[in-house]
């Protein structure tokens, strides 16, 4: 690990924030042709990494990192083999076009600054979430993913529609994020191991775990939401809200991938059990068809196309879980081809709808002429798409085939399931690639005509290398496919797919597949409308499910919060002294802390009667007809408490017990003066009841607990520390005193503290009430 | 009057002879230093223009201080200071651990801002009725209670914070102020009462206040004494103080009622003093009590989280929603009391610091929305996206803090616990803690879709009755003061999981603190 | 001898004391109403605390104490008759009548008359 | 109140319970009493005073507002424990001097100058909270 | 004398929290300050009872000739009781700012901070 | 124990007897009222005997000390009747309500 | 001269209960005094003289006679087994005028037999009383107007 090649990557990791730091000021500063300079970024990313694709190739891998919590023991490192290279490649050599492409897309946009700076960020998120080693450095990533794609969803922010797909992003990934945390804490405090290295290095000890299907579970929480699986589907079209390069970037190559990365990573660990080669394939293929279902309904283009993503994450995560090394062969290759088409297709949409003005596929036609470099990129993205030669999608498409195979029922089904979600891709790409440029010309919001070099560099780079990679499958395969297909099978993986196809069974699914895509692509009119009105017979899907469910949870808080945050004050307080009863019984109970049944006790007649008057006081405050009369009583019980205070030895006590009842009276009559109070307490019988059961089972535990705490012995070292240097060091013969003002001094500096702005916060109840009414300053007199 | 005869007398066995360094003055600093300076504005009150410049000088040399006792204590320890010379347990300890400190010094930043977030927002008779007073003198008191060893002495200072927050809280004095001030007073004064009773049964048993002392004394008294109804006693009345449900009621009852600079400070020091003291007492004095309790404070700790942020939801006005997040807060903290191990611990201090910086933070930011968008309510506050993109960043900063979320500094915490609760095996909590983290981003993220993207023009309804003000550049800057430490947490946490560390392990194994109260007697 | 003495004439003072107060106490429950009331308590209730007081004045050696418990005396002579002053005449203006039976009541003449 | 007796009486009875709140304070370290018993006779003296003859005059009499004065005990309290800085003893260390004053010694003391310090305070917060209350009567 | 005590001290907080318990702040605060005595005897007796010698040094001797009240807890006391005695007097004018801002002491009519018919957050994003 | 010792412990414990029934019927009265300033004397005589009771206690037990606590209910003892009775004079004129049911209370008390 | 002659008495009550009649004391007290005096100085006006002192004196004799003998009166007044009491409140014309005479005269009349000071009238003429045996107001006047008032006028006039 040469420090050199480690700080660069560093660099390279953060340079994606510096430069999300500094676009709006470049935007300011140069307008949309910052995107040229920010694009700078990304390409320097993807420069810096495919310095490394030598090394992987040769099945070696890059890692390094820095000491990050060491008290947590988390570095902050990254660890690339062909899995995490390649993701890092498609992140950052896509993430240029769409810089460049969001620079015409967005032009003249008053926040387009910000809009750099998000995207950046995001692609800045993304890239460590592959690269990442340690679970804490790959979550951190993961949900920085999250935050950034909820501020470029919701970047149109003024339509609520925008807003409401933020939220949705927001919440379902946030959700998986939670679920991917759980299941990396999981594993991090039952195994000890904290990256990612070290897990993929030990599967069988995870299969073995008894945690296993914990973890799994809750990883695979965090990669559907994520990548949009069944039932988690519904935010990723949602989404399209947002700015189209935003769609064709996170929604191609990236954070909808994701999910497909953690589920590739974790397949090394977690695959080749019952488990996962069930789970996954049977969300994936719930997704596929579900997603192509839902595409075909649509009619615009992003969101055909956003459908056709889930149905194509689907499709991913269903070859990843079907446990061969062929089929992770295929997934790798289709995952390379669909960031690449999907990009492309996106950004084709996104560039229609900039020049056209619409984005409806009924409503364009015969735009071909007018946007002929476009039409060409889509063409051949759409090609890709659908599996046709020569490009990558084709070997793709062969290698699914190859991989699903008809060997029994199980993998029948699944074949069955890839062909008719591939078929529907099929007619849906063609769709989005033909019908706006096919046809008689329909008049457009907008007058279309080419777009600038920014808008049509990204899909028609895409589209060419859909081709070149395709051409030259000896090098991609070397490079790309086979290191990333040996990381996610953890064996070494060779792809032998080339232009040239076997003749096989294969090659004849692909043929099934291709007649019955054109098939739908002829009905697809007809079969839109079928689908529709079967979503309106279904009329409940979880997107409107989300809505209930927030609406649902406010309207639970809202009872939940009746429940507990009621308003009135008797209640409260209640509860307060239930809880304190319970607390004064119940462990007395259990651990048997309940005092000793005592003597009787010996009290001379004189403290009998005073008890009694103290008694009597405290009965004539319950008692008192009225308020007044309750409040002379309170100074009946304050002045018995200070005869006690005399008999037992307390003068100090008794002094300030005795003026301070009195001041308290005269406060209480000073106050009481002014206020119409009506008569006491009119409350229901049962009330009073419940009242005083209450009191007094507090009033018993109090007692009692007192009691048994005085039946314990009692170590008086403090007060004999206190009588013995009272006079000799502390030079006062009133030992109170000196433990007032020099033992505990501090006390005593606390309690004056309290006494001062108790008198100044007084003063402010009531002068300020004072001076609202009287302007002028009515204490002047007071100096 | 009485001669006083200066007897020559053996003073080792009653003082300690080593002289006092300036250094261990830090150790009462935070709080001597309010609470002289506090003294002195009152007496200054009329100079009501003077006011703010002395009091935030007077903010700003305690937070020096407190950064100065912090790093003291990381690089030496526990630093001790006992009042008037006499040896421990006679007189009273001020013991400044890393929990202490650190929590002080976060009271100091928060201090400091609030400090700074008030010149624009407390008026004439605010400062004349003595905001800058009652400010300092809570600081006197939140620090008291921080670093005190001795636990009635840690009443006395739950007491000063308490009064000066009542101060507080009534200075605007209009309805809502009084309504709400009642409850909290009224509320707050039951349970530092409990408090105090509990102090009082745990001197009838112990015969000592120091807490050192109980620590060191708590396990021969265990099997004679009644200290299992003493431990839930404090937990009742602590649990009071911090707002765990189900004693967290007078919390959104009155947070949203003082003004903002007000609830921000309150948000972000009272309820964390309750959480300390659990901590304190629970931990280091009575430890098997506590894991007696676990169970109970887990659960506590769950329903607290899971009420306090319905509550947030079920609210349109966000001061009451942010009274409700700071609850569900408290939760969180609970939770890491509940598991008792070190990294459990841990998470609670570190939330603690994170929960003392983003809810005040949120509070001061709930001002300048009001001002700038003229309303407290989510049905009334729109666009702010658009007017104040600044206030935004900090905004999202805040919420994605508040939830859990990098890059703010809730993230940590929230791993720590899950790490703490799943290594426990209760998984249960660990859901609860990321359910809850769930639902404050939905919560918080709620305030910045409707507030700041929402535009104005879709808003139903009448119009926001009061026009907007200018949000001044002085209180920006005191939130975007908070968002530096909150976002570096957020991407450097080592530093305060450091430190939270060493305060878990001082709580657990109160040996350090022990002997450095008794240094003589460490082999107790 | 005189400590002797000293004991008597305290003893003797205190049960003189103790005994006007409970008179005292017994006047506020016999006598018919508020304002008679304030003679016993004013009077019997005074004279009897501060025997007590001067009986401490004479048992104690201390001079110090010994002063200190004749002023005790002077206080309680001071404000005694004050409070009672007060509060009849807050009772009065209050409006708490005079006991149905009493023979006179000019104040009532005076105010009726500066009606008119 | 305005009685012509209570009125004529009361300004004796302040005086001198503003006396004997001083006695209290200054023989608390040896006998039972204290800065706050003082404070809070001296208060209830004042107290009675503003009942007596109105607000104003207690005002005037004291000079300094009474929160102030409140302040100034906080203080001086607060200070009296920082002397020990300057003699190397921790807060609150109680320092004695003795000076000779007409030839009579006396003895001063950081904790006599603190109990001076919570006498004023209660002194000062009791007063305000009695005169504002009283205030609100007269308007 | 601690069981009389102990019995009284029961008895006195079961007074205080009753009166806790009602809906009039003025109960309440008379609740408040018997809740102060409570404690203030509860203290007190836990730092054990001794008859009628008070905590000071007789003149003539440098320490207590025999054995006296516990002097602890009455400085204890003397702090809390200060201390009560502030809050109280800030309970009691706060009740009173209270009945002239909301013209009631019925904490069941006390709903500014809380109001019944609380507005509902809006539902949509 | 000298003979006078003997008699002025006699004496004490007689006088505490006398005092504790004269705080009991204080009490009494206190408790029957019928009308507030009635209970205000009541609180005002029960003051005044204790002041009469702590000098008993002072001699009881040599301590001198409890002296000034008698001294100082003395003079603030003083003080809630004062307030009291500024209390009861600034609601009166009113004619508050309450006080005709006080009066009325007094009337059928006496028959 | 008179604030002079009240400061000097208040120092003397100062050693007194201080218990120290030392120089020092007296002075320390004389300075305390001064300062209480400076407290109440609005309301300190007309104050006696010393020469008149020993009618003070024999005023004070006067007075705590009088007050055991009502004392006494209450107790055969409270313990006779039927109470036979004629209450009422008759108005009394005073000669004293000035504030400090009218108090005292009230004071006196409250601490003595059967009489209590109610109200001194506005235009302070007239001093209410009431009187625990008021079936004969006219021999209660001439007693007082003999008694105490005849002697707070000759003690400070
Ligand atoms: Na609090
Ligand atoms: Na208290």
């Amino acid at each position: 690990m040469e420090t050199a090649g480690q700080s660069l990557t560093l660099f390279a990791l953060f340079l994606p924030f510096l430069a999300a730091c500094v676009a709006p000021i470049l935007t300011r500063a140069a307008g949309h042709n910052a995107a040229w300079l920010l694009a700078l970024a990304p390409a320097f990313l993807f420069v810096h990494f495919a310095g490394f694709l030598g090394t992987v190739a040769e099945g070696g891998t890059v890692s390094g990192g820095y000491e990050w919590i060491p008290s947590l023991g988390a570095r902050f490192s990254w660890y690339l083999d062909g899995l995490s290279l390649t993701f890092a490649l498609l992140i950052s050599g896509i993430g240029t076009l769409i810089v460049l492409y969001s620079g015409a897309y967005l032009k003249g946009h008053p926040h387009q600054g910000r809009f750099f700076s998000f995207i950046l960020m995001f692609m800045g998120a993304m890239q460590g979430l592959v690269v990442a080693d340690s679970f804490l450095t790959l979550f951190v990533f993961w949900e920085l993913t999250s935050i950034t794609s909820f501020l470029l969803i919701g970047f149109d922010h003024a339509r609520e529609a925008s807003r409401r797909a933020a939220v949705q992003a927001l919440i379902v990934t946030g959700m998986g994020g939670l679920s991917l945390l759980a299941g990396l804490v999981l594993i991090w405090t039952m195994t000890g191991m904290a990256d990612m290295s070290a897990l993929i290095a030990s599967g069988d000890l995870m299969r073995e775990s008894p945690i296993y299907l914990a973890a799994l579970l809750l990883l695979l929480g965090g990669a559907f939401t994520k990548s949009a699986q069944v039932p988690f589907h519904f935010w990723l079209p949602n989404a399209m809200e947002a700015p189209t390069p935003v769609s064709a970037y996170l929604h191609s190559a990236t954070m909808v991938k994701a999910g497909v990365y953690l589920v590739m990573r974790l397949n090394p660990v977690f695959g080749e059990t019952v488990a996962w080669e069930t789970i996954l394939p049977v969300f994936g293929g719930a997704t596929l068809l579900t997603g192509g279902l839902l595409a075909v309904r649509q009619t615009d283009l992003k969101l055909m196309l956003a459908y056709t993503t889930v149905a194509s994450l689907g499709l991913l995560v269903m070859l990843t879980g079907f446990g061969s090394e062929k089929a992770v062969e295929a997934a790798v290759l289709y995952l390379i081809a669909h960031s690449m088409f999907k990009g492309a297709l996106f950004m084709v949409a996104g560039a229609i709808d900039h020049e056209a003005g619409s984005r409806d596929v009924t409503k364009l036609g015969g735009l071909r002429t007018a946007m002929p470099i476009t039409f060409a990129a889509a063409l051949v993205a759409a090609i890709s798409m659908g599996g046709l030669p020569p490009l990558f999608g084709f070997l793709a498409k062969e290698e699914i085939y190859a991989a699903l195979g008809f060997a029994d029922g199980w993998t029948g089904a699944l074949t069955l399931v890839a062909i008719a979600g591939n078929a529907l891709m099929f007619a849906i790409g063609f769709a989005v690639a033909l019908k706006p440029f096919f046809g008689p010309k329909i008049e457009t919001p907008k007058h279309a005509h080419e777009g600038p070099l920014l808008l049509w560099i990204g899909p028609v780079t895409l589209s060419v290398l859909g081709i070149v990679t395709a051409v030259f499958s000896a090098w991609s395969h070397h490079n790309l496919t086979d290191p990333m297909a040996s990381a996610v099978a953890g064996t070494s993986v060779h792809a032998h797919i080339s232009l040239i196809p076997h003749i096989g069974l294969p090659l004849l699914l692909s043929l099934i597949t291709v007649v019955i895509g054109v098939a739908i692509f002829m009905g697809l009119g007809r079969l839109r409308g079928q689908v529709a009105a079967l979503l309106a017979a279904i009329g409940w899907g979880p997107d409107r499910g989300f809505d209930q469910a927030i609406a649902g949870t406010i309207r639970m808080a809202r009872a939940v919060t009746g429940v507990f945050q009621h308003g009135h004050m008797d209640r409260y307080m209640m509860a307060t002294f239930i809880a304190v009863a319970l607390a004064l019984f119940v462990p007395a109970a259990l651990f048997d802390e309940f005092p000793e049944w005592p003597d009787f006790p010996d009290l001379q007649f004189y403290e009998w009667v005073v008890i009694l008057i103290a008694v009597i006081g405290l009965w004539s405050v319950l008692a008192a007809s009225n308020r007044l009369t309750a409040i002379v009583s309170l100074g009946i019980q304050g002045f018995a408490v200070a005869l006690l205070f005399v008999l037992m030895g307390a003068p100090d006590l008794s002094f300030t017990q005795f003026m301070v009842e009195t001041l308290s009276v005269v406060i209480l009559a000073l106050v009481m003066t002014r206020l119409r109070l009506s008569p006491a307490d009119h409350r229901p019988t049962g009330e009073k009841t419940a009242d005083a059961v209450l009191a007094a089972a507090c009033g018993l535990g109090f007692g009692l607990m007192l009691l048994r705490v005085t039946q314990g012995r009692f170590d008086d070292t403090l007060s004999q520390f206190f009588s013995e240097y009272s006079y000799v060091i502390a030079h006062g013969r009133n030992i109170v005193n000196v433990i007032l003002v020099d033992f505990r001094g501090l006390d005593t500096l606390g309690e004056i503290t309290v006494v001062m702005v108790a008198g100044l916060a007084i003063l402010a109840l009531i002068r300020i009430r004072l001076r609202e009414r009287e302007p002028v300053d009515t204490a002047k007199a007071a100096g | 009057m009485a001669t006083v005869e200066h007897t020559e007398t053996d003073l080792t066995v009653a003082m300690i002879t080593e002289p006092a360094q300036l250094v261990d003055w830090l150790v009462i600093a935070p709080v001597a230093l309010p609470l002289i300076l506090g003294a002195a504005l009152l007496m200054a009150r009329r100079r009501t223009a003077a006011q703010p410049v002395l009091a935030i000088a007077s903010l700003a040399v305690l937070f020096a201080a407190d950064i100065g006792l912090l790093w003291h204590v990381l690089a030496n320890g526990p630093a001790v200071m006992t009042m008037g010379r006499w040896l421990p347990p006679f007189g009273i300890s001020f013991v400044a651990d890393a929990l202490g400190a650190t929590l002080v010094a976060t009271a100091g930043l928060v201090s400091l801002v609030c400090g700074f977030f008030s010149i624009n927002s407390v008026n004439f008779i605010g400062q004349r009725y003595g905001f800058y007073p009652f400010l300092l003198l809570m600081m006197a008191g939140v620090n008291g209670s921080f670093l005190t060893g001795d636990i009635f002495n840690l009443y006395v200072w739950f007491e000063v914070f308490l009064i000066a927050s009542f101060g507080l809280i009534i200075l605007g004095s209009g309805q809502r102020q009084i309504d709400g001030a009642t409850k909290y007073a009224i509320l707050n004064l039951v349970a530092t009462t409990l408090f105090l009773i509990a102090t009082g049964y745990l001197y009838g048993i112990f015969g000592t206040l120091n807490m050192a002392d109980i620590a060191r004394k708590a396990p021969e008294l265990r099997s004679t004494a009644p200290l299992m109804t003493l431990a839930t006693l404090y937990l009742v009345a602590f649990g009071m103080k911090a707002a765990a449900f189900p004693l967290n009621f007078w919390l959104p009852a009155s947070y949203h009622t003082p003004r903002i600079v007000v609830a921000a400070l309150f948000a972000g020091l009272l309820t964390k003093v309750g959480v300390y003291a659990l901590l304190r007492t629970l931990v280091m004095l009575f430890p098997p009590e506590r894991s007696v309790l676990s169970t109970l404070i887990i659960w506590l700790a769950i329903a607290t989280m899971l009420v306090g942020i319905l509550g947030a939801l079920a609210q349109s006005d966000i001061r009451r929603m942010l009274g409700f997040v700071v609850v569900s807060g408290i939760g969180f903290m609970l939770a890491g009391l509940g598991l008792g191990d070190p990294i459990g611990i841990a998470g609670t201090v570190v939330y603690a610091v994170h929960s003392m910086l983003v809810m005040t933070a949120l509070y001061l930011l709930a001002g300048l929305m009001r001002r700038a968008g003229g309303s407290y309510t989510l049905n009334r506050l729109t666009g702010l996206y658009r007017s104040h993109p600044l206030m935004a960043g900090a905004t999202l900063l805040l919420v994605f803090a508040a939830a859990g979320l990098p890059p703010g500094s809730g993230l940590w915490p929230k791993v720590m616990l899950v790490q703490a609760s799943l290594g426990a095996g209760v998984w249960w909590l660990a859901l609860a803690i990321l359910v809850t983290g769930l639902l404050t981003t939905l919560a918080l993220g709620r305030v910045f879709v409707l507030a700041f993207w929402r535009m104005p023009e879709e808003k139903s309804g009448e119009a926001a009755t009061i026009e907007s003000q200018d949000v001044g550049r002085g209180t920006y800057l005191a939130v975007l003061v908070l968002c530096v430490p909150i976002a570096l947490i957020g991407v450097w946490p080592e530093p305060l999981i450091g430190v939270a560390q060493q305060a878990a392990a001082g709580l657990l194994d109160p040996g350090s603190y022990v002997g450095a109260v008794f240094p003589l007697e460490t082999t107790q | 001898m005189i400590a002797e003495l000293q004991n008597y004439v305290a003893g003797i003072l205190l049960i003189v004391g103790a005994a006007f107060a409970l008179v005292a106490t017994i006047g506020i429950v016999r006598l018919p109403d508020i304002y008679s009331r304030m003679h016993a308590a004013s009077k019997a209730g005074t004279v009897g605390s501060g025997a007590m007081l001067i009986a401490l004045a004479v048992f104690s050696d201390d001079p110090a104490t010994t002063l200190r418990a004749i002023a005790a005396v002077a206080f309680l002579m001071l404000t005694a008759p004050v409070s009672a002053h007060l509060l009849a005449k807050a009772a009065y203006s209050a409006g708490y009548r005079l006991w149905e039976h009493s023979v006179v009541d000019d104040m009532a003449a005076a105010a009726k008359s500066k009606n008119q | 109140m305005r009685t012509l007796i209570f009125r004529t009486m009361a300004p004796y009875l302040t005086s001198l319970m503003v006396l004997f709140s001083v006695f209290v304070l200054l023989r608390g370290h040896n006998e039972p009493g204290g800065g706050f018993i003082g404070g809070l006779i001296a208060a209830s003296a004042f107290a009675i005073y503003g009942i007596a003859c109105g607000v104003s005059p207690v005002r005037r009499a004291l000079y300094f507002h009474p929160m102030t004065i409140s302040g100034f005990g906080l203080f001086i309290a607060g200070l009296s424990g920082v002397l020990s800085l300057f003699t190397a003893v921790p807060f609150m260390t109680g320092l004695w001097a003795e000076i000779s004053v007409l030839g009579v010694t006396v003895d001063l003391s950081t904790p006599l100058v603190f109990d001076i310090g919570v006498y004023l305070v209660v002194l000062g917060s009791l007063t305000s909270i009695a005169l504002a209350l009283e205030e609100r009567e007269e308007d | 004398m601690e069981t009389a005590f102990s019995a009284l001290v029961g008895i006195f907080f079961a007074v205080a929290v009753y009166l806790l318990l009602s809906k009039h702040i003025i109960r309440i605060l008379l609740g408040a300050a018997i809740l102060g005595n409570a404690v203030n005897l509860l203290i007190f007796t836990a730092g054990r009872l001794t008859r009628e010698v008070p905590p000071i040094i007789p003149d003539t001797l440098p320490i207590p000739a025999e054995a006296t009240a516990n002097p602890l807890p009455q400085a204890l006391v003397l702090t809390a009781i200060v201390i009560s005695f502030s809050f109280f007097a800030f309970l009691l004018v706060l009740t009173y700012r209270a009945y002239q801002e909301l013209g009631t002491d019925d904490t069941e009519e006390m709903r500014v901070a809380e109001p019944v018919d609380e507005e509902a957050p809006p539902m949509r994003y | 124990m000298s003979a006078g010792a003997h008699f002025r412990e006699v004496a004490e414990l007689i006088a505490i007897g006398l005092l504790c029934m004269s705080f009991l019927v204080t009490v009494y009265r206190f408790i029957v009222g019928p009308t507030l300033p009635d209970r205000v004397l009541a609180l005002d005589l029960l003051v005044t005997v204790a002041i009469g009771f702590i000098a008993v206690i002072g001699i009881r037990t040599g301590y001198a000390l409890y002296l000034d606590i008698a001294i100082a209910l003395g003079l603030v003892g003083f003080l809630a009747t004062v307030a009291f009775a500024r209390f009861i004079l600034s609601r009166g004129p009113r004619g508050e309500s309450s006080i005709e049911e006080e009066n009325q209370l007094t009337v059928e008390k006496q028959r | 001269m008179s604030l002079f002659l009240i400061n000097l008495l208040l120092a003397i009550a100062w050693a007194a209960v201080s218990a120290s009649f030392t120089l020092a004391n007296l002075v320390f007290g004389f300075v305390l005094s001064a300062v209480a005096l400076y407290l109440i100085r609005e309301q300190v006006g007309y104050v006696g003289y010393l020469t008149r002192s020993w009618r003070v004196i024999s005023l004070v004799a006067l007075f705590v006679y009088e007050l055991i003998l009502s004392a006494w009166r209450v107790v055969v007044l409270v313990l006779s087994p039927k109470m036979n009491v004629k209450p009422g409140i008759f108005a009394y014309p005073m000669r004293v005028d000035r504030d400090a005479e009218i108090t005292l005269l009230a004071n006196l009349i409250t601490l003595t037999p059967g009489t209590l000071s109610v109200d001194v009238s506005e235009d302070r003429r007239t001093l209410y009383v009431h009187a625990i045996d008021c079936s004969d107001p006219d021999k209660m006047r001439r007693d007082i107007a003999e008694g105490f008032e005849r002697k707070i006028l000759e003690a400070f006039r």
